[in-house]
């Protein structure tokens, strides 16, 4: 009886009512195509059965143990991923740091460090694979005259520079994303903080330490966790820069499982690719979190 | 009186410029009870492939007539996403086209595609400058690296070949008719044989290697596409390019460095070989869908017919499926090329027309790339590369 | 390189007396991050006044030996680039704006209210998020086709606002938490309701946060490609990428690197013009002197 | 308009900090109620239950007759003035003063003539296009005052809003206050640690502590008979001499004197005696109850000193009384005979802290 | 350590906003100064001047010797309790003490032994593992107080640190707060609206208002002797009576009566009389300096009631005065006879509102 009128009840209905519009979006766009994922998953689909449904079991998942090409997409996308969040994160986080500075003509400066994150992907990956190219390219060309080598560099090529050519297009292309989060994280922290904390005798360094990082985790965690799964599922950039080239070594998990289910039309092992890869990731986010947990509980105040 | 029928198809839209001004116009001329509704694709084929994909894949395609290239004929043939042309054509009246095209239009036998565009691979060369050298057009591999190096020594060019390297469908274009050149074969379609780790395949990839090794190819190589290799070659600083007939009319343009000083033959080709090209191009079919395959049909025979043809070459400088067309005069008066290009057409080579190709052509581009990278040996790519095909065969048949 | 320096470095005097070495620093890395962000993006913006002869030139022509505005003129000559700019404009904005009524109570829901089911909610969400995205794609084509959805300014609005909602809602509840309480209590003994106190207090103060992922989904949804790519078939409805990819070059393997250059600066300036607008919004102190303690 | 009613409350936040144990409390419709207590001894938690800001763990809080313990704070019609302020910071002055009355619809006309009326009274009215990152801490205290006043609410509650003003400023709002309650004729539950404050405006003083309410009382009588040991101490300032002494017969014995006990059925053998400074006089010809001592420090506190006088003694320990004498003369270091009058004692159990002599009338608990 | 000197502050906001004009001010080693003055005066300012957080448009400030104008505000080892607290809100109490000392490389035990010792102080002790978020108003103040006094700076600064606390602990803070300074003979600038904690703390009190020192003086000479009218509002609760007279010959017309001018060269035509309600007395036998008239209004101050006495007039206008008489009669509309003992009388100039007699060894300012 007071429990249906409690302060606490009428709160979790107005919750409710904030929350199920989101929720009821959420569910009509995400879950059909998960479940569906699912679902075929288990059933082959392909040209061989005439892309008729057929109940296969496990099969998929036992193909897939055994496709080293899956496993190999596996680890180019890890590497990817990897390398250009981490890249991302710190040197988003310096830019955020530069453009909370006060100074004459930020706006500018900030629309300009945003532009990045404003040009369509489609349209700068062809600009990138240009910019790379090793004969027409502007990266060799500024190498070679300013005589750093002698012949240009086969960027695209090279299974390794290819990937790094990649990673600095993406990071390039994304980090304004995590700069402008975390450039509004840094402006909600109060100024009397850091007052508080310069009298106490903090130097920037410091004060970036112990107060900026620990209260701006909330944002980082969030760009991080983004920019992971954006990262993860890397798609059109990769797709325009190289291809997947050379020889697969830039091929990304979701460049592979977009040819197994658009171009093989091999619908079943494409739903198993997805299924697992989403296992996966759920797995590495709740890993993640679990050891920052830890990390948070065992080092009280820190970040 | 009926209303119209409307008719859909997809295009590239580049193409769409053309056949808005040229064929659909006259058609709905000619046909005033049907329209076309051409859906401009994005410009990339294989987005375009996709956007049919994901049509198809809903059931109901929203286009009647589905414009094709060549290789994905026996995908969507298999699928069970069109219909059979062959009641509607005589074998006689299929003579008239190349008959490569023709066998690019079918799957397991029945014939699924009419040809509306031809398109080959091959071999543009500096003609001023192997004259100039006093040498003869090359015949063989080894006949290109030779001139090639002799023009790079005299510093008459940078680059001694060009050739599309990129992990992509064009790589393996490109690599059938080295393969051809050298004797060996991909997948054969009746048998499903798998010719990928027999001798012939690596001294395919060998020649390749080797052009970079030697520096008649820049290291880029690997990761060039048509363009990337027309405008190089077209900077005039190379002395052979391996490339499809859209090249000819932009390197032959006014303003072009190289302007009247280019020719081009079929593929060179291994001793005791003959040359081969790839086939592309594009052709028609009818959506299983479509509401309307009667019409649809109207319009492929309109399309392909010798007449409309003429004209729309004339006007669009496209290479002609009608082989009588390669020697019209008119025709060959405004590309004096055609001729020597029918001799290309005659020797193409088809990629594997069978269902999986997609995926095959992804396994070999894959592993091709990374043989050609340096990222493994060859052997073992090509060894790694016939398993995987061999198992995908077997595992769908 | 953090806040405290702008408080602490002096402005004026200390200018007239010694030369700040922290301020010389600053100056370069503003300079430097403008290189970062801006040099790939001149670079289009030269190329989109090249002729073509200069952009397929060897060696590099930095700059244009001649302007031409052909490839602008072009671009809206030969297409209804307006029209696309319109629709990609139409579907952001509207996404955008559904995007943040839709998630901002979500998310201020999450942050305070306590929900049952909060922490299930909450992994949902991310879970959501860590679904590849190219893969959506499949399942919901089924799903615009099945509600003849297709060709209707629907079909991107619905999965660009839904694609967008994870991020609007953990971002807006990261900065809702960081609030002072004792704000919305005082607002809710004034007595405003869930949805005023949202409207007038709450939203008000989370601007920075507001304006940052509004747009960082706008530009989301101006940018998109697949989607808009399937889901839009008619010309009338294409959006800007889209239109831009299928530029034509002279032929299928020509990469019209001019036309491009200038449909990606088309396609980008008017969030240009916007980011400029709306970054001023993105400053401190939104809550300075709201309560003690 | 409503009184307003606190029945057995309690807030627990975790099992160790439960700051209200067991509140009751009534204010009726023309009553001011302060609360007094240490800091931290729940005052805010009980505004806050009341406001309906936290939901009582037990209890029952009625308005009126309407049981309000579950409604939402918005319907309860409660204006409060918050400890931390709680402005809107993005609102000017004016929009902060003038969003409560917005909300009910009142017209415009009167918003701008209530809120003038309420910036004059508080000094606000040069500021009112000001946002509250631009005001100093008193100027803010003051608008969050504000905010309350203007609204016609059923119930007031203010959370220290004078603290950061100074005292003239405080001296004239508070005298304000008192008008404006007194016109609207509804309950004001008032929080201040200015015991001045608590009891020039208060009808009814509730000091917490621990969790309980300690006394509730009209203020003189919380001033001048403690109910326990604990509100003896904490309220006066300078606090009262609380000294604990051993009894024999018939009296308290305070180092070499003698101080008579009051009229108690059995006699402890110890106990405690309290009497506030200001009571504490220079002893003149007659006294009966004097003792004497040395003085060892003297506070000036403005009007008056306040001597510690180390009462003459045989037992090590030293006594100390503190006394509030007048500044005409210079105390240090004299020797001084004090009167302790009978009346002004306070006499408290040493065990139970609880008043030992208490008039019938009044109804505190221990 | 060293000396605290401002000269020629000004902070210029907007042209409109000019909260401290012109104030020079010198505060030595062991010396407290107190900052009184009305809301909004500048007081703040004036310390985050001092810390470094806030340029000053113009003027100069030392630390010692050196100039510290543009000094960072970490440079300059000083520790200051922020009017807003400032707590650091990711961090536990423990860590927000500790915080300074690390960041000065205190070694870890001492920093434990620091903390604990000022914890205890404040009764923090069982606070340690909580965030600033769990916490009372009060709680909080004083972890803010907390985080200063852990520190060993060159200078403190506490702007109105005890405002939330109660008064029994205030007084106690108070004291630690007294002999904590002590010790460290440290310059100490302090910003209180507590009149009490005004006198019993500091040495020097300056009084602003308007941007300008009032008066910069040992408490008891601003208590004693006001330099002008608004010190002598300003300072002393209940308000100094401060009356607008009338002269006639050498006298100042009160109502009926007459009060004997000071020896002033020339008698202007009026005069302000100003006498605290604490001096004036019920007239005794004998007292020459008497008024009559009506008691109308009593106020309960707890150990006074403060009477207000409208004085017999001839004239409409009503004048009243104020008086603090003792709590053992009624005075409810009784006429009474009131004393003003001359001695305890200030008189100031109507137009400048200068303090007419002033000592030769005041150095104030008017
Ligand atoms: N950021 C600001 N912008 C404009 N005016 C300001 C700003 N901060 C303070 N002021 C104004 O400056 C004056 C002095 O403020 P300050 O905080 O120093 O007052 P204070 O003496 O500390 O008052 P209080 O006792 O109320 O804390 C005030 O009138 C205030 O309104
Ligand atoms: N959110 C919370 N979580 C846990 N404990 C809390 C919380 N809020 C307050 N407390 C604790 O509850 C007790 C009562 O707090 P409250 O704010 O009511 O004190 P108060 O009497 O108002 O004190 P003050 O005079 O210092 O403002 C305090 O000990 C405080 O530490
Ligand atoms: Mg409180
Ligand atoms: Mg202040």
């Amino acid at each position: 009886m007071t429990n249906l009128h409690s302060l606490r009840s009428r709160e979790q209905r107005t919750a409710w009512i904030l929350l199920t519009p989101a929720l009821l979006l959420l569910l009509f766009v995400f879950a059909y195509p998960i479940l569906r994922a699912f679902w075929l998953s288990v059933f082959t689909r392909n040209l061989g059965t005439e892309l008729q449904p057929v109940f296969s079991g496990l099969d998929n998942y036992v193909r897939m143990a055994g496709d080293g090409r899956f496993w190999q997409s596996l680890w180019a996308t890890t590497v990817f991923t990897t390398a250009s969040v981490l890249s991302e994160l710190l040197l988003g986080l310096g830019i955020a740091l530069v453009l909370n500075q006060a100074f004459f003509g930020r706006g500018i400066v900030r629309t300009t460090a945003i532009l990045p994150w404003a040009l369509p992907t489609a349209l700068i990956g062809l600009a990138w694979a240009w910019i790379f190219n090793d004969q027409f390219g502007i990266v060799n060309d500024i190498l070679l005259r300013l005589g750093l080598i002698q012949t240009g560099i086969n960027w695209l090529g090279d299974p390794t520079l290819a990937m790094s050519a990649a990673i600095f297009a993406d990071v390039w292309k994304t980090t304004p994303f995590i700069s402008i989060l975390l450039l509004a994280g840094l402006q909600s922290i109060s100024k009397d903080l850091y007052e508080a904390y310069s009298v106490d005798g903090a130097n920037t360094w410091q004060s970036f330490r112990n107060i900026t990082l620990p209260l701006l985790l909330p944002q980082i965690l969030i760009a991080v966790l983004f920019r992971f799964a954006q990262a993860f599922g890397i798609f059109d950039l990769i797709a325009v820069m190289t291809g997947g080239g050379p020889g697969g070594a830039t091929e990304v998990v979701s460049l592979y499982i977009y040819s197994t289910v658009m171009r093989y039309l091999d619908f079943g092992y494409g739903a198993a690719l997805v299924v697992v890869t989403f296992l996966i990731l759920i797995a590495a986010v709740a890993i993640a979190s679990f050891l920052l947990n830890k990390y948070r509980a065992r080092t009280p105040g820190a970040i | 009186s009926q209303r119209p029928v409307t008719l859909s198809m997809l295009i590239t839209a580049p193409d769409a410029q053309p056949w808005k001004q040229g064929l659909i116009r006259d058609f709905e001329a000619e046909n005033p009870g049907i329209r076309i509704n051409l859906v401009e694709g994005p410009n990339a084929t294989n987005l375009l492939e996709d956007l049919y994909t994901s049509s198809f894949i809903l059931g109901e395609s929203p286009y009647d007539l589905v414009n094709m290239d060549v290789i994905w004929t026996s995908k969507f043939a298999a699928a069970g996403w069109l219909l059979p042309l062959d009641d509607r054509i005589s074998k006689q009246e299929l003579t008239a086209f190349s008959p490569k095209d023709v066998e690019g239009g079918r799957y397991q036998n029945k014939l699924y595609r009419i040809p509306v565009r031809s398109d080959v691979g091959m071999l543009y060369y500096r003609e001023d400058l192997i004259k100039e050298a006093g040498l003869k057009p090359p015949e063989t591999f080894e006949d290109l690296m030779q001139i090639s190096q002799a023009l790079q020594k005299k510093d008459k060019v940078n680059w001694g070949y060009v050739w599309q390297g990129r992990q992509y469908e064009g790589l393996v274009a490109m690599f059938v008719e080295v393969l051809d050149g050298f004797g060996g074969f991909w997948v054969n379609p009746d048998t499903l044989e798998v010719g990928l780790d027999r001798p012939e395949t690596l001294r395919a990839i060998e020649f390749l290697r080797s052009t970079i090794r030697e520096g008649v190819s820049p290291p880029g190589v690997t990761t060039y596409q048509e363009e990337d290799t027309r405008r190089l070659f077209q900077s005039g600083q190379v002395a052979f390019l391996r490339s499809w007939p859209y090249a000819w009319p932009l390197a032959q343009a006014k303003g072009s460095p190289i302007q009247g000083k280019i020719a081009i033959k079929p593929m060179v080709h291994a001793p005791g070989q003959t040359g081969a090209a790839c086939l592309g191009g594009w052709g028609i079919g009818i959506a299983k869908s479509s509401k309307h395959p009667e019409e649809a049909w109207k319009a492929i025979q309109y399309f392909t017919s010798e007449k409309v043809q003429h004209r729309f070459i004339l006007s669009a400088g496209y290479v002609p499926s009608r082989r009588d067309l390669f020697t019209n005069p008119e025709i060959v008066a405004k590309y004096p090329h055609y001729p020597q290009l029918l001799e290309v057409v005659d020797n193409a080579v088809l990629r594997s027309p069978i269902a999986q190709y997609a995926q095959t052509s992804d396994i070999l581009q894959r592993y091709l790339s990374a043989a050609l990278s340096g990222r493994t040996s060859p052997e073992r790519a090509m060894q790694a590369a016939a398993n995987e095909t061999r198992r995908l065969l077997v595992a769908r048949d | 390189m953090t806040t405290p320096q702008a408080v602490t470095t002096t402005p004026g005097r200390t200018g007239k007396t010694k030369f700040s070495f922290k301020k010389i620093l600053l100056l370069i890395a503003i300079i430097l991050v403008m290189l970062f962000s801006l040099t790939p993006a001149l670079w289009q913006l030269l190329t989109s006044f090249k002729v073509n002869e200069d952009i397929a030139a060897v060696p590099t022509v930095y700059f244009p030996t001649r302007f031409t505005f052909n490839h602008y003129i072009e671009l809206f000559t030969r297409r209804p680039f307006w029209r696309y700019i319109f629709n990609s404009a139409f579907v952001s904005i509207t996404s955008t704006a559904l995007a943040l009524a839709i998630g901002a109570p979500a998310a201020y829901a999450l942050a305070r209210l306590r929900p049952w089911g909060e922490r299930v909610i909450l992994a949902s969400i991310l879970i959501v998020t860590l679904f590849p995205g190219i893969l959506l794609f499949l399942g919901l084509l089924e799903i615009i086709q099945a509600l003849r959805l297709g060709n209707n300014y629907l079909a991107l609005i619905i999965p660009y606002t839904a694609i967008n909602l994870p991020l609007t809602i953990l971002v807006l509840r990261s900065f809702f938490q960081q609030l002072p309480k004792d704000l919305e209590d005082s607002a809710r003994v004034d007595g405003y309701n869930t949805f005023q106190l949202l409207w007038q207090i709450v939203l008000p103060m989370t601007l920075p946060a507001l304006v940052t992922t509004g747009i960082l989904t706008f530009i989301f949804a101006w940018n998109e490609f697949i989607f808009a790519l399937t889901f839009m078939t008619r010309e009338e409805l294409k959006t800007i990428p889209v239109a831009a990819a299928q530029l034509g070059g002279a032929t299928v393997f020509e990469i019209p690197y001019g036309a491009i250059a200038a449909a990606t600066v088309v396609g980008t300036l008017p969030l240009v013009l916007l980011v400029l607008f709306f970054q001023r919004r993105i400053v401190q102190g939104l809550t300075a002197g709201a309560v003690k303690g | 308009m409503a009184k307003l009613e606190l029945k057995n409350l309690n807030k627990t936040y975790t099992s160790k900090i439960v700051p209200v144990k067991d509140v009751s409390l009534t204010v009726d419709n023309d009553e001011f109620l302060t609360l007094l207590g240490p800091s931290g001894c729940g005052k805010s938690t009980v505004l806050r239950m009341i406001a309906g800001l936290e939901e009582p763990t037990r209890g029952q809080i009625k308005i009126g007759d309407v049981d309000v313990t579950y409604k939402p704070a918005g319907d309860r019609n409660i204006a409060m003035v918050f400890q931390s302020y709680a402005l809107y910071p993005h609102m000017t002055v004016y929009e902060n003063l003038a969003s409560g009355l917005k909300l009910r619809k009142v017209p415009p006309t009167e918003i701008k003539q209530r809120v003038a009326e309420v910036a004059e009274v508080l000094g606000l009215a040069e500021l009112m296009n000001r946002k509250p990152g631009q005001m100093s801490g008193g100027q803010r205290q003051r608008v969050a005052v504000g905010r309350a006043l203007v609204r016609n609410a059923n119930v007031y509650l203010l959370d220290e809003p004078l603290s950061n003003l100074d005292a003239l400023l405080r001296e004239r709002v508070r005298a304000d206050l008192k008008q404006i309650f007194a016109d609207q004729k509804v309950p004001v539950v008032y929080v201040t640690h200015d015991q001045t404050e608590a009891m020039t405006l208060s009808t009814k003083v509730a000091l917490l502590n621990d969790g309980y309410v300690q006394q509730l009382d009209p203020p003189e009588l919380i001033y001048n008979h403690p109910a326990n040991l604990f509100v003896a101490g904490f309220v006066g300032s300078p606090q009262m001499n609380l000294l604990t002494l051993p009894c024999k017969g018939r009296y308290a014995i305070l180092g070499n004197f003698q101080v008579p006990l009051p009229n108690i059925p059995t006699v402890p053998p110890q106990i405690v005696l309290g009497i506030r400074p200001e009571n504490v006089r220079v002893a003149q010809p007659g006294d009966t109850q004097t003792i004497q001592g040395q003085v060892y420090l003297v506070e000036n506190l403005g009007m008056h000193y306040l001597v510690s006088v180390r009462v003459e003694s045989s037992q090590t320990e030293a006594i100390i009384v503190r006394a509030l004498l007048p500044t005409d003369q210079n105390w240090s270091s004299k020797n001084i005979t004090l009167t302790l009058p009978s009346e002004d004692i306070h006499w408290f159990d040493v065990q139970s802290g609880h008043a030992l002599v208490r008039r019938q009338m009044l109804g505190a608990r221990g």
